[in-house]
């Protein structure tokens, strides 16, 4: 309540009595306002820079490893962490520390890559139902009510498993499976959008239909969707480590978070070697906690309207 | 006797009703029923009535932003409504319209310069360094500084949003403007600033108004001519002074003294209205006032009136014109 | 007998992240036994935010700080929340501006109304009912038996409008607080609205503290008339002196740039500029900017209050003693 | 309001043809025969021509899918194809229970913690209270559902020993009455339930938290300050019910998740539900039983979905007025 008596107080009036000062340095465009918001968001600073720390991680991966990938030593089986072995070895003797680094690169690349390709899938088809509206909207949505109707991940299990699993096939598939509420988003964002009697100003100054989705439309429409992309690279890498870890997702010797996990599911494994499952489990939840946070400030940082 | 610039010929806009288990069209919404009436070149009309009588819908559809249901629109030799793609986006630079809502009709993303100077570059009229001194010189004519160009809309207050959106209308020299509520979001003291300014611009570039408002006041101040508007149907049609020394449909009457007048000693007797506006979803039969109206006769309930001149331009739709 | 209101160097601010936005400037004014006041003024020049502040209906990060608040003489500020639930409602109540939200959409229009009459008169369910059809009845609510059933989206803005009023009225309130009632109606329905308020006056014995940004609306309410910008008093007068003779520039403005129903105008006179951003209020007179007949000492100091008349008070260094001799 | 569960109704259909189609075709993508697991090695290549035609599988894809859409209808989900003979059906009837067990004690403890957490927080906004709510529900949805169930096992299942880590009822121990075995099942549930419970927990407070932020900045809960009602009456009678409503939305929506949560769950805690069942058919290659798991959770999204949208509209009267 207070918030919206706020917002009277100050909508009446310019933001700035200075507008008449020709500065041009402090015009406040809305990219500046954005930053300045998500700034103030301490949190999602802190989520920021993990994220940051372990993409440079992951990048750096070849730099850093102390051994090679995929270097059996049956000799060096299943050491417990020591300062030649920072993580450990798993059952087959390779070095943990450096399957973990390498793992980052896959599980954060399948979070990317699946958000991305659900995020084009959505935009598109969300954009052409909301601005075409009637059956072709009809139709989008029909087929998106049935895709947010699949049982998810048993679908995406079975999938996996038909289709054999790789790193494509569970990019494919979470990407294929998770586009619907950005494609929901886009669409209501073009429906409002469509309302909005801007876009009434560009079809009465005789702009063309291109140039009234791609000028007028999308750049508005875009926070949303990058929120959600955000969360929903999240909820990728979740995904694929539970595949992974079920042994339906990337396939060794390849490795990722979730398949280093792998040999947890055996009780032996899980009793009696916890540091072939701690630190990649912990590094799932330690990227994802960091994306939500990101994401979240995002969400407060774009759509003051979403901040509570 | 000045030409008309603008004539409407029964004009229609009806919204499909959508219901039932299959969402087929039960009915229609008639926004804009039958509409008639032309404005003369350079003058301004005033189209008033109460919210959801379907005048903004009229203002988009004369425009062809909305697509008509039937009906004719004349501008100048143009048939608007049978106009092909490529003409009426030519025809667009002449006709253009100012928003209710300073907020809602700038694009936040865009600066004022690309607000102002799309328009120049859709019609490919001038790019870069011309486009923005041209830009820069409407800016100017509408009360703003030059260097705004480069501010986002949100850094001004809702009166300077409006002279923004006032420039992007005038930058390609249109010759007809329908101000769709330009004032009714703005501050009292901000409202006498922009119907100035529409007025100045008006002397200046020659324009043709329709000023669409549900301030009386305003719309007395403002239009030579003035329409009244209820349930998608003029009720009345006449010349500002004649309109409002001597309404002669019950309705106008109403609304006229429902006015509340800043005199203390204002003492006029006041006509309130029985009940609500009835939906437009489903008018009454016959006059479709005849529910609200204290005159209301049997015929009024059965009969619908036509729209019919009483002498002098005024026209009145009312069967009991003559008994009043 | 004490004035039934009296509020003291009112100030009410709001602790944003952007910074500190005053509101309410410090405000004093009274309300006597039975006299209808109207506040005019802008959209976000406080008017609202003041009378929320004496219901104490400010919260999060709203700051509220006043020398006196007092209702008969007796002071808001110190009274427990507890204490303070029986008056709101009961002795102080308000009419919102927004008939469309301001009623809960999942009660029905009954049970919202029987709610304060159970809560402050202690009555049953059956009375309460009997209670609340009676109030119905007096907004001019047809069928008032049936709508008492009713939620409120069947209802028009102009029914949730007299239902509202039905509520503010049903424990017969010392005081009504009528935050812009009829700003979001119809002029027509507005016409009955003023109407059944002007009627229920002359016939309930509560004083009323009417809130406009519409001297025509304000002018067939009231008697006594406070205008206000950027959060201070800047004029106070009976309607009369305030519509036919008004000292300070703004109220002037105010009264200029609006066009009249009655009488053709060659042009309208507006206020140049817009109001000040409340976050970088100008100093001295905070009108100044806008002001055509601003001298030197308005950009320095704030004007202090002058009297014109008996009762009729204005802000401004034109009219103070003080001022006078710096421009002479 | 009854045409608009007709047309819900209605809606309902070309949601489930859609939906198996998919799967069916998915099904169908299996390289190799669906029949390799079923017949014996040793059968000519002739022979096993006879039995795809018999099976009808030498058919087109959408022929195929309308015998087995009338079969499906008639409630025959055909035959496990590695449990011989068996009917998908029978399989899946055994492992319903259990599944039913554990999401719909999760949907409850879930909602019962987090509607009272999320009201709490909203009504504290900027608080230190509401700040940590927030952050651990963040956390909350951000862990891994393996992974939490790992760490639960490895904590109280084999450092300190309280809980059992695996199935549904200890193994080979006969219990004398209806009340043992429930007590027994009730200790088994206690590490899943959790498990499942702290993701689906953390997105109910997050949900009823920004729906009750949303909610008592409206009017309404303005006016009932203003009647001079309690706080407490306030939140939880006007603000509450209203902020309710679109959870109630969500918690339909939600169930993708939530089965997504309990395949994942079942499958650490050898849980005998519907998520082992399906872990099991996908190693056996059962692609009778693939099929009928993936639809009969499909249906049940679907339901869920529309019952949540009925109870909607029933309670919402805004609806009643559209």
């Amino acid at each position: 309540m207070m918030r919206r008596i706020i917002a009277k107080l100050l909508k009446s009036s310019a933001s700035d009595n200075s507008l008449n000062g020709a500065k041009n340095d402090d015009i406040v465009s809305p990219g500046k306002i954005i930053w300045k918001r998500f700034r103030r968001n301490r949190i999602a600073i802190v989520g920021s820079v993990v994220l940051l720390v372990l993409i440079v991680l992951a990048i750096l991966a070849p730099v850093i490893a102390p051994y090679e990938r995929d270097a059996i030593e049956l000799a060096r089986r299943e050491q417990a962490p020591s300062s030649e072995h920072l993580f450990g070895t798993d059952r087959q003797g390779r070095d943990l520390f450096t399957r973990v680094l390498y793992g980052g690169r896959i599980s954060l690349s399948v979070g990317l890559v699946a958000s991305s390709l659900q995020m084009v899938i959505g935009v598109i088809l969300g954009c052409l139902a909301g601005y075409y509206g009637k059956w072709i909207d009809t139709i989008i949505m029909r087929i998106t009510d049935m895709v947010i109707a699949f049982p998810f991940l048993a679908l995406a299990i079975t999938a996996a498993a038909i289709l054999g699993p790789s790193i494509y096939n569970t990019m494919l598939i979470i990407g294929l499976l998770t586009w619907t509420e950005t494609c929901r988003l886009v669409r209501g964002q073009f429906l409002s959008i469509k309302q909005m009697e801007y876009i009434e100003a560009a079809k009465a100054t005789g702009a063309s239909e291109f140039r009234i989705v791609w000028r007028h439309m999308l750049p508005n429409a875009w926070a949303p969707v990058l929120i959600s992309a955000t969360l929903i690279m999240a909820t990728a890498i979740l995904v694929e480590a539970a595949l992974s870890y079920l042994g339906l997702g990337v396939q060794a010797p390849i490795p990722s978070w979730g398949n280093i996990l792998e040999p947890a599911r055996s009780m032996v494994v899980l009793m009696n070697m916890w540091w072939l499952w701690l630190p990649p489990g912990f590094l799932i939840f330690i990227s994802v906690l960091s994306i939500n946070l990101v994401g979240d400030g995002l969400r407060d940082a774009l759509d003051p309207r979403l901040k509570n | 006797m000045t030409e008309p610039i603008v004539k409407l010929e029964n004009v229609k806009k009806y919204f499909p009703i959508r219901g039932g288990v299959f969402s087929r069209v039960v009915g229609n919404i008639k926004a804009v029923d039958d509409i008639s009436f032309s404005i003369q070149k350079g003058e301004t009309l005033g189209l008033v009535g109460e919210s959801g009588c379907g005048k903004s819908t009229l203002g988009r559809t004369i425009l062809k932003l909305l697509d008509p249901t039937a009906g004719k629109v004349f501008y100048k030799d143009f048939d608007i409504f049978a106009t092909q793609k490529e003409e009426l986006r030519n025809l667009r630079r002449e006709m253009q319209i100012i928003f209710q809502d300073p907020y809602s009709s700038l694009n936040p993303r865009l600066n004022v310069g690309e607000i102002v100077g799309e328009c120049l570059e859709i019609h490919g009229i001038a790019y870069g360094r011309e486009k923005q001194e041209k830009v820069e010189s409407m800016l100017e004519v509408c009360g703003l500084a030059p260097h705004h160009r480069r501010r986002y809309p949100h850094e001004f207050s809702g009166g300077q949003r409006q002279r923004i959106g006032i420039a992007r209308a005038l930058t390609l020299n249109p010759d007809f403007i329908v101000a769709d509520e330009p004032i009714s979001s703005l501050d009292v003291s901000i409202q006498a600033q922009i119907v100035n300014l529409m007025e100045e611009l008006q002397e200046k570039f020659g324009l043709t108004y329709l000023f669409i408002s549900h301030d009386l006041s305003m719309v007395r101040h403002i239009s030579d001519h003035v329409a009244v508007m209820y349930l998608g149907k003029i009720v009345e049609i006449s010349g500002k002074k004649e309109l409002y020394q001597n309404p002669l449909h019950p309705y106008t009457q109403a609304l006229l003294s429902a006015v509340p007048v800043m005199d203390p000693d204002h003492k006029s007797k006041r006509i309130i209205l029985r009940g609500d506006v009835p939906s437009p979803a489903n008018p009454p039969q016959g006059c479709n006032f005849n529910p609200r109206c204290i005159y209301a006769e049997e015929h009024c309930r059965n009969e619908e009136p036509e729209l019919r001149d009483v002498g002098s331009g005024h026209q009145v739709s009312c069967h009991l014109v003559e008994k009043m | 007998m004490p004035d039934l209101l009296e509020v003291k160097n009112l100030y009410t601010s709001f602790h944003t992240e952007d910074g500190v936005v005053p509101a309410v400037n410090g405000i004093t004014f009274n309300l006597k036994h039975g006299e209808s006041l109207g506040i005019v003024g802008e959209s976000g020049c406080g008017k609202s935010v003041a009378c929320l502040s004496i219901m104490r209906l400010i919260d999060h990060p709203g700051k509220i700080k006043a020398d006196a608040i007092k209702l008969d003489g007796v002071e808001l500020q110190s009274l427990s929340e507890k204490k303070m639930r029986t008056i709101r409602g009961n002795e102080m109540a308000f009419i919102f501006q927004e008939p469309m939200t301001s009623l809960n959409p999942v009660y029905t229009i009954g049970f919202q109304l029987q709610e304060a009459i159970q809560l402050h008169q202690g009555l049953n369910k059956k009375q309460s009912r009997t209670k609340s059809e009676e109030m119905l009845k007096m907004v001019g609510i047809p069928r008032a038996e049936k709508v008492f059933d009713e939620y409120p989206p069947s209802l028009s803005g102009g029914m949730r409008q007299r239902a509202m009023i039905a509520m503010a009225l049903s424990c017969e309130p010392k005081i009504l607080f009528a935050d812009e009632p009829t700003t979001a109606l119809d002029v027509t329905i507005q016409a009955q609205i003023l109407e059944l308020m002007n009627d229920l006056k002359q016939r309930i014995n509560t004083s009323i503290i009417f809130i406009s940004h519409d001297l025509g609306v304000i002018s067939e309410m009231v008697d006594r008339v406070i205008v206000m910008y950027c959060g201070s008093i800047i004029e106070d007068a009976d309607i009369r002196t305030i519509i036919k003779n008004p000292k300070h520039p703004y109220t002037f403005g105010l009264i200029n740039s609006k066009p009249r129903i009655d009488v053709d105008l060659d042009k309208l006179i507006p206020i140049p500029g817009s109001v000040p951003n409340p976050l970088n209020i100008p100093s001295g007179c905070p009108y100044q900017p806008r002001c055509e007949s601003a001298m030197d000492i308005c950009k320095s100091k704030i004007p202090g209050k002058s009297q014109i008349n008996e009762g009729h008070h204005v802000s401004c260094w034109l009219f103070s003693k003080q001022g006078g001799k710096i421009k002479s | 309001m009854k045409q608009y569960i007709v047309r819900r109704f209605l809606q309902m259909i070309p949601t489930l043809l859609g939906t198996t189609f998919i799967v069916f075709v998915i099904i169908n993508m299996a390289p190799g025969s669906p029949l390799s697991h079923m017949v014996d090695p040793t059968i000519s290549a002739e022979a096993i021509e006879r039995r795809r035609e018999q099976l009808g599988l030498d058919r087109p894809l959408l022929q195929r899918y309308g015998s087995w859409l009338v079969e499906a209808v008639q409630g025959n989900l055909g035959y496990s194809t590695r449990y011989r003979g068996r009917l998908v059906t029978d399989i899946i009837q055994t492992r319903l229970g259990p599944t039913i067990i554990l999401t719909f004690s999760s949907i409850i403890v879930s909602f019962i913690l987090a509607v009272p957490i999320g009201v709490i927080s909203a009504t504290r906004q900027y608080s230190a209270l509401d700040y940590s709510v927030v952050v651990s529900a963040i956390a909350g949805v951000s862990i891994p559902v393996f992974f939490l169930g790992i760490v639960l096992i490895y904590l109280f299942g084999f450092q300190l020993g309280w809980l059992p880590v695996g199935g549904m009822a200890a193994a080979g121990v006969r219990h004398p009455t209806w009340l043992s075995y429930a007590a027994d099942v009730a200790r088994h549930l206690v590490l899943p339930l959790v498990t499942l419970t702290a993701a689906n927990t953390a997105r109910f407070v997050r949900f009823t938290r920004s729906s009750m932020l949303e909610v008592i900045r409206q009017d309404y809960v303005r006016t009932a300050r203003a009647k001079g009602l309690s706080e407490r009456v306030v939140i939880y009678r006007h603000a509450l019910r209203n902020a309710l409503l679109p959870v109630v939305t969500i918690l339909g929506l939600s169930l993708p998740f939530l089965f997504s949560g309990a395949v994942i769950t079942e499958a650490v805690f050898a849980w005998p539900g519907m998520g082992t069942l399906l872990i099991e058919s996908v190693s056996l290659r059962d692609y009778g039983l693939l099929m009928g798991i993936n639809l009969f959770l499909a249906v049940l999204v679907i339901i869920g979905n529309l019952l949540a949208d009925i109870f909607y509209s029933v309670v919402d009267p805004r609806i009643r007025y559209d």
